[in-house]
């Protein structure tokens, strides 16, 4: 184990990947000679030279398409959006033809290729800058959805997603770009589709991803305190959801608590409140509930600004309130 | 391809088409033709649904860009894509079983009449969307430059598509990087009802890459061996490292935009006179006449072979099965996560 | 009350609006001298004029943004999408712009316009010509959704759309486009927000919407020949929602399933299911269900298209299910 | 504006600037430069947050248009917009309370640096998405030739942003509707970190219009004199119905791109180069020294009392409380709907 930034170990996932198949390559937005926006990419075009690591005009449409193409053509693009944000100028490229092209030409074409880059709001972005597009990439068939937590996580999930035969979205998050972690030395690669039970608990099941899953972790400190033992488990992959292991965890508790930035309507709050609802009824002692970001584009000011995130102080709240503690 | 040659032939801008590819030029337009107008019958008897559009009238474009390309060159196109996928080589069985909607389709029925694909062919799709192929087709021109294997991508597109701003980021990343594309603007005139005088301010198409420092040629669409001689000069520059070029296609459907449009939106007299002035077909025929290597009732022959050869090919593709019900969840993945939800089979 | 088409109706719409109204302008693909791609827009050139029905390139993004400008200087523009799915090109206009603006500005400047077209599937389009955005439209604060499901909510609904001061985002459906009803002679307007009861009845509420609003129906006179009484909620706005009218379904039949077109994974069954169990989970018998689209992209062949689609034999199915009965 | 006038001034290209004139374009172009340094300074401060990206250097660019421009005519640019709004009139309190997140703001707080808008000057955004704010130009510039209301258009943008496919769908419809718009092109050497010539592949920015007819002027955007009559010809152009134009404006960021850029893919001479040889307020400065109708000293005068004003600005900004908490609901509906979802206040 050796300690790192999750960006550290973005940046390790995709050497790794780049310096075993010649068929991966880099490209976005000041990835090259920048070393990356958010110098996730630092030091990749000196690695791997200007043909595998490129730098792009403002033009997410067209090379969200060019990966696409490339994809199609038997390369393994890893395309960077600079923020997630600016990825709803590509999701005609996104949804229509990555997610689509290996359904519609009957398994003869494959996609397999990464989107990635930073999701979520960062600090004081404003509005046009702090979306969450999880719920949408996950409503579309053909997409698998990928959202690391922590260091270590998103160095296994980054290398299984280049691997993949599949577009993989992979949605990571600014702030937790500095988070440094524990990660394994060895080689290794986690499997999409797998949920991660980052804390035990009896008493109330919190999922939470990305950034989120840290704040549900603070939030269980806090119960804990008061003695309420949350169990908290990050998804990791959106889609293919791992609802077996939420199951079990909600069969446990017989309470749930969904905690997502993004906004309420159709997040991915309500289709795990629907799943569990449908598959864990019984098991349930009261309504699943959600924390999620409030129903406003993203204001600018601090003390606004935090208002609109969820709260640790809320993700609390909401805990005890299932448990029926005040 | 030079003039030396002693066999018969026509010499175009300096390129020697001989009889037998003469012959094959016109076989493969007029193949084209009578299967559009078999799957416009097909159409009017609803066994093709959704929406269908032919390419009647654009034949030599179809043909005579295949004709200069290599078999490893990448195509793709718009919706309008029978005639691209027949000329590449596609099994015109499996395009008609797929316009069809049934299992031997081209796609296994998923796709239809605006998503050909042929692999074995490079041909590549087939899209919907209007526009979407070009930045798709500027990722398998990326892909040529960085493996340098010398293919180059043939990406189509209509005078409509032309107007989408996905068009003009990629002609910028495309001569920036000097990639092998061929962009092939096939202008019929209008885009659904729309004349092209009413959607684009420079109606020059082949200039629309000037700003973007990507060069362009107007083409006689008309004629199969025009298209052919400029489609080959274009993919010599391509191919040659200098960056992408824009072919402009001068062309005309014949028939309304899809089977659903009557067409009201012109007249009569223009369309005869493309059609009765201007038909890559007949010209063809003529020119292959005057040469005195084959007579009009030898034209007549093989046109009844052909049309006989389409309407085989139509009563084989019916009397293929629908796809299976499996096929619905097949293919949704390249690589389907284990136990993953939805269960396929199961009702959501 | 005359009896018109589905088409008619919104034609109709418009056209009171406009003559009502001069900063009303509709633009769109094919709008004007081809009277609609779908003919809703029959004859409005003619009566209007080149200036207020406006032929557009194919350019969605450019467009839809053109509307959004022209609604903050004054004007209330419709904007025409040929099909919804062609609006995934100017989802960030949509989005970014339109939804946002009036808050950026904080209040500075109004974006009163709609954005009007095909949503869902028609028959037999395939994958890139068959999808559902309501639930990522409905996502986004700053926007409204509404979809109406029969002539007479298409005129009463686009009308209140027309005069609204925020975004609207008005989805039809191209297969009801053909539908007849019974419209009111004189004007009316259906406000935004409101349900409507379509079928009253005591065992289990349906709630669908456009088209599914049909296909509940026709499962609930089904239902009724096997003794049970459904009762069908059309939602009609879908942002906000009407849970007022839908949670008071629920308290007397006890059993609720939302159908929709559109695909699962956080769609708007997920929503109204993690809204029912939030604020009605004690009514509650059994749990909420979901008839959805299959989580595929749409094919092309006939039977493979109609397994994708809701089926109101699934629907039926689905209902017994939730009422104990095989 | 002709030079009969006895006053005294400087006349460039035909246009008389008298010198009360020329003072107030010094003391603008003066007052954005030591505006943007506070900014910078808070922001090291950690009082501003977020993304700010400071025009230092661009003076001329904001501050000539200005002059050129109607009062009723729109302005709209990306997210370097402190400038902008400063120069068309935004009162330089409610910027800076804006940057400081205070309910003073010209938003109430809520929009920061990148989202500034003031409709009594008809300053219309403030985009933080690149390029997003030229389809909304576009609709600016459709009101006016809708309402034939005489208003003109200046719709900013960057040498970056120029690239995007949204440009070319303006440009298109602009051109084939006669829109009166002024495509204003801030070419400022860089996009963040990537220089001109790596992102375009025509350099030329005034000829990006070509191939949809939209004809393009280069200027030099560090002369506010050039700025202003290159401009006004535009405008001229533009309002009589002839279409759109472009004006490309030469220029520099003194700054990093925003406060975290250190700037690194660029020289020290070159910066050098700029500031020392052709800045903006040094110019014309020197051009009224010369002309005699002012002295070093008084603008020493000048700066200090700017320098005053704008601490004094900040100061005052700075006093302002944070939003109250119900500005976090308020204005997300210009016709919020009763009882709906969410309940405003609630949790959720
Ligand atoms: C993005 C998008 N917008 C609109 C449509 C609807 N549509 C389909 S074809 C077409 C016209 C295209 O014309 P053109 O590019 O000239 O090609 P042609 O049909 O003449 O071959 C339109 C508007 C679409 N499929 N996709
Ligand atoms: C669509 C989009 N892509 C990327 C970004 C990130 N970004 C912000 S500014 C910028 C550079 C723009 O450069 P330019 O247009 O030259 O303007 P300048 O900053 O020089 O004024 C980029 C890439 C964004 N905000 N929006
Ligand atoms: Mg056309
Ligand atoms: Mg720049």
């Amino acid at each position: 184990m050796s300690k790192m930034t999750y960006r550290e170990a973005l940046n390790r996932a995709m050497c790794e990947e780049m310096a075993r198949d010649d068929r991966v390559f880099l490209m976005g937005e000041e990835v090259a000679e920048y070393n990356g926006a958010y110098k996730v990419s630092q030091g990749m075009l000196e690695k791997f030279g200007p043909k595998r690591v490129i730098d792009t005009p403002i033009t997410e449409l067209g090379f969200a398409g060019l990966g696409v193409g490339a994809a199609m053509a038997g390369l393994r693009p890893i395309i960077e959006f600079m923020t997630w944000n600016f990825a709803i100028l590509a999701l005609d490229q996104i949804v229509n033809a990555a997610a689509k092209m290996h359904y519609m030409s009957a398994g003869q074409y494959a996609v397999p290729m990464v989107f990635r880059g930073a999701g979520g709001s960062a600090a004081r972005v404003g509005a046009q800058h702090s979306q969450s597009l999880e719920n949408w990439l996950a409503n579309v068939p053909g997409l698998k959805v990928v959202m690391p937590s922590c260091p270590a996580d998103a160095k296994g999930l980054l290398k299984s997603a280049i691997r993949d035969d599949d577009p993989v979205i992979f949605i990571e998050n600014e702030i937790n770009y500095g988070d440094v972690g524990e990660v394994p030395d060895e080689e290794y690669l986690i499997p999409l589709g797998k949920a991660d039970v980052k804390r035990a608990g009896s008493d109330v099941t919190i999922v939470a991803h990305s950034r989120m899953t840290g704040f549900a972790l603070q939030a269980a400190e806090v119960l804990a305190q008061q003695g309420l033992e949350a169990e908290v488990i990050d998804p990791r992959t959106i889609k293919p959801l791992d609802e077996a292991t939420i199951l079990a965890s909600v069969a446990k508790t017989n309470r749930a608590l969904v905690v997502e930035e993004g906004w309420r309507f159709a997040g991915i709050g309500a289709e795990i409140a629907a799943r569990i609802m449908e598959r864990g009824f019984d098991d349930l002692d009261a309504p699943v509930a959600r924390v999620t970001g409030k129903d406003v584009p993203m204001p600018y000011a601090a003390n606004l600004e935090a208002m609109t995130l969820p709260a640790v102080s809320e993700i609390v709240g909401a805990a005890k309130a299932l448990c029926n503690r005040s | 391809m030079t003039t030396e040659q002693a066999a018969v032939g026509i010499t175009h801008q300096g390129c020697f088409f001989d009889q037998d590819k003469l012959m094959a030029l016109h076989d493969s337009m007029l193949m084209i033709r009578r299967f559009e107008e078999k799957a416009g019958q097909l159409y009017g008897l609803r066994k093709i649904g959704g929406f269908c559009h032919l390419c009647n009238g654009q034949e030599a474009v179809c043909v005579g860009t295949d004709e200069a390309a290599q078999a490893d060159d990448y195509f793709l196109t718009g919706y309008r894509d029978h005639g691209h996928v027949l000329a590449r080589g596609g099994d015109p069985t499996a395009v008609m079983a797929e316009l069809l909607g049934r299992s031997g389709g081209i796609v296994n029925g998923k796709g239809g009449s605006m998503h050909m694909f042929s692999r074995p062919h490079n041909f590549v799709g087939g899209n919907g969307i209007v526009g979407e192929q070009v930045p798709v087709g500027l990722g398998f021109g990326f892909a040529s430059y960085y493996r340098n294997d010398g293919r180059v991508t043939f990406c189509f597109m209509g005078d409509g598509a032309v107007n989408q701003g996905a068009v003009y980021e990629s002609f910028n990343m495309a001569s920036l990087w000097k990639l092998p594309i061929v962009f092939v603007v096939e202008n019929n005139q209008y885009a659904m009802g729309t004349a092209l005088n009413r959607a684009s301010a420079e109606t020059h198409l082949y200039k629309r890459g000037i700003s973007f420092k990507v060069p362009g040629m107007q083409v006689d669409g008309m004629d199969v061996l025009e298209v052919a001689t400029k489609t080959a000069e274009a993919r010599a520059h391509v191919a040659s490292g200098e960056g992408p070029m824009i072919l402009e296609m001068i062309t005309y459907r014949y028939r309304g935009h899809s089977m659903s449009d009557p067409a009201t939106y012109r007249s009569r007299e223009e369309v005869d006179e493309w059609r009765a002035g201007r038909d890559p077909i007949a010209r063809l025929q003529q020119q292959m006449i005057e040469l005195g290597i084959v007579d009009a009732l030898a034209f007549k022959e093989k046109d009844k072979a052909i049309k006989k050869e389409v309407n085989d090919i139509a009563k084989a593709a019916e009397a293929q099965a629908e796809p299976e019900a499996a096929e619905m969840w097949r293919h949704v993945y390249a690589q389907p996560i284990d136990g993953a939800y939805p269960y396929p089979g199961k009702v959501g």
